[in-house]
């Protein structure tokens, strides 16, 4: 493979895109599919075939168009995005393609929803079809990766990340350029490159979806980055609860690997690459680095003190990269324009877009990438149209179980890593959930420390036994049998996590109560000294079920 | 100067505390200069008094009756005392909690009875689902660790107290001593 | 019972065992594929029982205390066969605030198990998922395979009965 | 590489010491009598840094490093007491005794128990968070040894030695979080274990009554851990 076959097969693909005067693409994201979007796609292709338009018509699966909540979403060449299709209405579809849409399957596209999103990780994301690799070279796929094994010294490539301003997306927000110097300044004959892909955090389907919806721009991105440090052998640490991502995945590599983007001797240059899948199996854990290096060495996964860190000594003892598939994701678009043009997207130290999966009390549920220093406000109320049914929006989590509740007083901070650190959240991978009146602040503290105490490996006491008995003390406060102590005692071991644990997992433990005890004290004090529950959750759920 | 009043209560425990107590030996002279015994089941008293300065507790809540027993110990103590590993971890006594009263029950009162088996519903009191360290019930002022507590730290424990002063025990018992 | 330890042969006759001899081989039967076997072995088999552990653990190299502390930190893993039908909850932030709390407690209501139990005919295991990522539709369930979003305790109830009904 | 650079000079607690550069804090601070307190440490088994009793200051570092683990480095400035870290390590080994049933005055190991002692060198006196009470087994499977749940703190110092130094890897541990608990082979009972050597390494780098010799009563086992220097040192002469 040399640029300018590249370029040959990508010209190709556009033309024979061209030759089809209409288009319609199905959504065929996790998202859809559950609300049977395979059958509309065969309805498509069946009704396609009926009409004898396989020369004028392609019907094209596609990934995440956003909207999850309006699904299954189609949209067509000539610009129309409908919802809610269901396999009886592929023909009318197929009719209107030379007139006006369908009345009333279209979702209308002026909306906020769509206009304010900034899209450079999804940019692809329901325009390629994810299992052929001749739409994302199609449209500048790894173009990226042979400007920089034809143009540039890995020093270069390292610089262009430094430049972008671009931080890490899983979470911590470390800055990505001086991970990638780190590993590549650290001596050691093997180097190994792992994509994180194990979405750990409830509420969070981001990463699923750029995998679904274009797993070779995590592909591009990871072989950009395995030239930048010097790495030849890589890792993608999939959950194995993606069985469509894993299944995507595999096809793109075997994909990339025919055409020699991906194996030996890449584009006849020295550089090699081997990239392999290994399942994750349900464990919040290995998000944490050391963790998911044991995970994928085939031990338990439990963390590991740091220093020394996964750059210097990581999988089997080597320097790692580890990165999370939005970050990689973002590699490309930064070759392919510049750090420059990146670093001016966002805010001062924020760079770029974020991905967030919004879900929860808002009425557009679903996945947006919006620039960085964007308001909550707009977010929730622009974006996601505001909370349904006329209730009241009463805080924001972001950050999952490691994040904090956020209530009104914050919604016009702008979203950087910095804000939401200050308000006592954290950016975290991306999950975003809205919630209203209907939901009870220390019900959903004590649902996060259930998570975090299942989560928990066990390995540092703190962690294992802290959350264990802030799990119970929130019980009680729920139960509303607790009394003032257990509060002082809720509040010492938030402390005691924080500061004592082994890993991330138990130090952030604390975080969503410590927010809502700062956020929303009063409804502690509801539970704790008048014995009740404002939102009326807790303690009721048995006899609204039986 | 008036002698303070002193009071020691027993809840679910061997006693052994109390025998520590009274291994004071001679000192117990010494001590009865300074306070009055005025509650104890060392002697005859039948109602705890209304005010008490220094209130020794031995054993674990066990029972409705121990819970009702603390908590009106604790309203008419001025200093609360948790002696013995039994007030203050729940010990021994609490090796039935992870059973659960109802096994515990069934075990005692059925299974390894021949005679007239049957769990007592009158004149014993109702077990608690738990036995729990005092001051997991009302609040506690001094922990006095120990399996039983030897006589000189009861001693040491008392004599700092009637001086207005905090007993340091580390140094002296700890859990199992 | 004394293992071989010097020559692991596979517990039974069952072809399937090639898959899970294909996925050590692959991985260079190398103590690192631990994992990716036993993801192997469920598949193939649904579950991970003691026999395929041991003959796992032998034939990587891993030793056996180990194999089994990796099979029971994964919640992915079992080590008990599931039901003819499984319902899986998200209880994903979410779904929970959306009402995965209620559809779990129908399911106990109805089924008398926990999460993570299987009927006592058998017939349904119900078990819980951290996230189906599929927060746009909460709340989220997967039957048997499928999954399907904004589910409703009447929804869960309905298929509950069919597939008693469909089966008895 | 010069000898010279090789040692670091670091204080602790405000006094110098000089130190290899391989060496943590904690071995620069036990050759200088400077106690720090541990649980899952054990010298001769790797380090794994879980107990977090060892955490100490280090000026110019908002975390809390454990000292088992940290290497000096040049101009550190360690502090190894504090009152900020008395509480916290107070408050790990309160946890610690409410996860499972210590009931010290019926162990074995009472009076010889690490877990014990290091509570009264701390100065507790009572534990101030509750008690889980868990149902802990007890396997008395094993010919001449007992594990007793109940009072295992999961320190994994038996998985270490087993592994490490016996060579057997009988012992590890299955579950996760608060529901961890170590095991032989396949979580079978000890005695029909096929990879148990029976050595009793296991048994005595156990820091409390966890692991037992059989016929031990109340307060009568004591544990010998000599063979652990002696084992390092003559393999560091095979070498």
């Amino acid at each position: 493979m040399t640029p300018e076959e590249l370029e040959q097969i990508a010209e190709e693909e556009r033309g024979t895109q061209a030759q089809f005067l209409h288009r319609v693409n199905v959504c065929l994201a996790a998202g859809c599919i559950s609300c049977q979007s395979q059958s509309v796609k065969d309805a498509f292709d069946k009704e396609i075939a009926n009409r004898g338009w396989q020369r004028k018509c392609q019907s094209k699966g596609v990934g995440c168009m956003g909207l999850c909540a309006e699904g299954p979403l189609v949209s067509t060449a000539q610009g129309a995005l409908y919802q809610h299709v269901t396999a009886a209405d592929a023909g009318e579809i197929l009719d209107a393609l030379d007139s006006e849409p369908v009345s009333r399957l279209v979702c209308r596209t002026d909306v906020p929803f769509f206009q304010r999103q900034k899209k450079i990780v999804l940019e692809n994301s329901g325009l390629v079809d994810p299992e052929r690799i001749e739409e994302y070279v199609g449209s500048s796929g790894y173009g990226a990766l042979m400007r920089v094994l034809t143009e540039m010294t890995p020093p270069e490539v390292v610089q262009e990340v430094v430049k972008s301003g671009l931080r890490g997306r899983g979470g911590a927000g470390y800055p990505t350029g001086l991970k990638w110097s780190t590993v590549a300044k650290a001596a050691g004959q093997h180097k190994y490159i792992i994509c994180n892909a194990d979405e750990g955090d409830p509420g969070a389907f981001m990463d699923r979806s750029v995998l679904e919806s274009d797993p070779h721009r995590v592909l591009e991105g990871m072989l950009i980055a395995a030239f930048a440090v010097g790495a030849s052998e890589g890792y993608i640490y999939v959950r194995a609860e993606y069985p469509l991502a894993i299944k995507r995945l595999r096809t793109a590599i075997r994909q990339a690997e025919r055409l020699g983007l991906l194996g030996s001797s890449i584009c006849g240059t020295r550089f090699s690459f081997h990239v392999d899948l290994r399942l994750g199996a349900g464990a919040f854990v290995c998000g944490e680095e050391t963790a998911l290096i044991a995970s994928v060495e085939g031990k338990r996964g439990t963390p590991r003190p740091r220093p020394p860190y996964p750059a210097q000594q990581g999988l089997f003892g080597e320097p790692t990269l580890i990165n999370n598939v939005e970050t990689y994701a973002n590699i490309a678009p930064i070759i392919r324009h510049g750090g420059e043009w990146y670093s001016q997207i966002g805010t001062e130290k924020s760079k770029g877009t974020k991905v967030f999966a919004l879900a929860g009390r808002v009425l557009n549920t679903g996945l947006v990438e919006v620039p960085m220093g964007i308001s909550l406000r707009d977010i929730v109320f622009e974006i996601g149209g505001g909370i349904p049914e006329g209730r009241c929006f009463k805080a924001v989590q972001t950050g999952g179980p490691s994040g904090g509740c956020l209530p009104a007083e914050f919604l016009d901070m702008p979203v950087d890593y910095e804000s939401l650190a200050k308000a006592g959240s954290i950016m975290g991978s991306g999950g975003m959930i809205v919630m209203d009146e209907t939901s009870c602040m220390v019900d959903v503290a004590k649902y996060f420390m259930d998570f975090c105490m299942t989560e928990s490996c066990g390995k540092c006491v703190p962690c294992r036994v802290g959350t264990y008995q802030m799990n119970e003390l929130l019980a009680r406060i729920t139960e509303r049998t607790a009394t003032p102590p257990d509060l002082a005692m809720l509040e010492e071991l938030c402390d005691l996590l924080r500061n004592t644990s082994l890993c991330g997992l138990g130090q952030s433990a604390p975080n969503p109560v410590m927010s809502t005890l700062r956020y929303f004290a009063d409804e502690y004090k509801a539970h704790v000294e008048e014995k009740r529950c404002p939102a009326g959750v807790c303690g009721n759920q048995a006899e609204e079920a039986s | 100067m008036s002698k303070l009043r002193l009071a020691t209560v027993w809840l679910d425990g061997c006693s052994g505390c109390h025998m520590s107590f009274l291994d004071i030996d001679d000192a117990l002279i010494t001590l009865l200069e300074r306070v009055d015994l005025v509650y104890s089941p060392l002697v005859d008293t039948k109602v705890f008094p209304e005010e008490v300065d220094i209130t020794l507790v031995e054993g674990a809540v066990s029972s409705e009756e121990d819970l009702r027993k603390i908590r009106m110990v604790r309203e008419h103590s001025k200093i609360l005392v948790s002696l013995g590993d039994c007030a203050v971890t729940a010990n021994v006594p609490s090796m039935r909690n992870p059973f659960g009263v109802t096994a515990v029950c069934e075990r005692a009162y059925r299974e390894n009875v021949k005679l007239d088996p049957g769990i007592p519903d009158q004149v014993v009191p109702k077990l608690l689902d738990r036995v729990r360290p005092i001051h997991e019930v009302v609040p506690v002022d001094v922990f006095v660790p120990g399996c039983p507590p030897s006589a000189s730290v009861i001693q040491y424990v008392l004599m700092e107290l009637i001086d207005g002063r905090r007993p340091e025990l580390s140094t002296r018992t700890r859990f199992g001593a | 019972m004394t293992t071989d330890f010097s020559k692991p042969t596979p517990p039974s006759a069952d072809k399937r065992w090639r898959l899970v001899d294909a996925t050590m081989r692959r991985l260079g039967n190398h103590s690192r594929g631990l994992i990716e076997t036993l993801h192997t072995v469920q598949e193939t088999f649904g579950y991970l029982d003691e026999e395929a552990l041991r003959y796992v653990a032998i034939s990587l190299r891993v030793p056996l205390s180990r194999a089994y502390g990796v099979a029971t930190f994964y919640h992915f893993f079992t080590l008990k066969p599931a039901g003819e039908h499984t319902c899986v909850v998200c209880m994903g932030t979410a779904c929970y605030i959306k009402g995965a709390p209620q559809l779990l407690s129908a399911l106990q209501h109805d089924l008398e198990i926990k999460p993570g139990e299987t009927t006592a005919d058998g017939k349904v295991s119900v078990l819980t998922a951290r996230c189906l990522g599929s927060c746009g539709l909460a709340p989220a369930v997967v039957y048997d395979h499928d999954v399907a979003g904004k589910v409703s305790p009447t929804d869960l109830r309905e298929r509950l009965k069919k597939w008693t009904r469909n089966d008895s | 590489m010069s000898p010279v650079s090789n040692i670091k000079t670091l204080k602790i607690d405000g006094k110098d010491f000089s130190a290899r550069q391989d060496e943590t804090i904690l071995e620069v601070a036990r050759q200088n009598k400077i106690f720090i307190p541990t649980l899952c440490d054990l010298r001769g088994l790797s380090t794994v840094g879980a107990c977090r009793m060892c955490l100490v200051e280090i000026k110019g570092t908002a975390k809390l490093l454990p000292a088992c683990v940290t290497r000096v480095e040049e101009g550190m400035e360690v502090t190894t007491t504090s009152e900020r870290l008395d509480r916290y390590r107070k408050s790990i080994l309160e946890l610690l005794f409410t996860e499972r049933n210590h009931i010290c005055s019926v162990c074995v190991s009472n009076a010889h128990c690490e877990l014990q002692s290091l509570a009264q060198r701390l100065q507790i006196t009572h534990v101030h968070f509750p008690y889980r009470y868990p149902k802990a087994q007890v396997d008395g499977s094993h010919p001449r040894f007992v594990i007793d749940q109940n009072r295992c703190i999961l320190c994994t110092r038996c998985v270490r030695v087993c592994e490490e130094i016996e060579g057997a890897h009988t012992w590890d541990v299955m579950g996760r979080g608060i529901d961890a608990n170590v095991i032989t082979d396949l979580n079978q009972p000890w005695g029909s274990s096929e990879t148990c050597t029976g050595c009793g390494k296991c048994v005595h780098v156990c820091p409390t009554g966890a692991l037992f010799e059989k016929g031990r009563s109340v307060a009568e086992m004591l544990k010998r851990r000599n063979f652990l220097p002696y084992l390092t040192l003559m393999r560091e002469e095979r070498d």
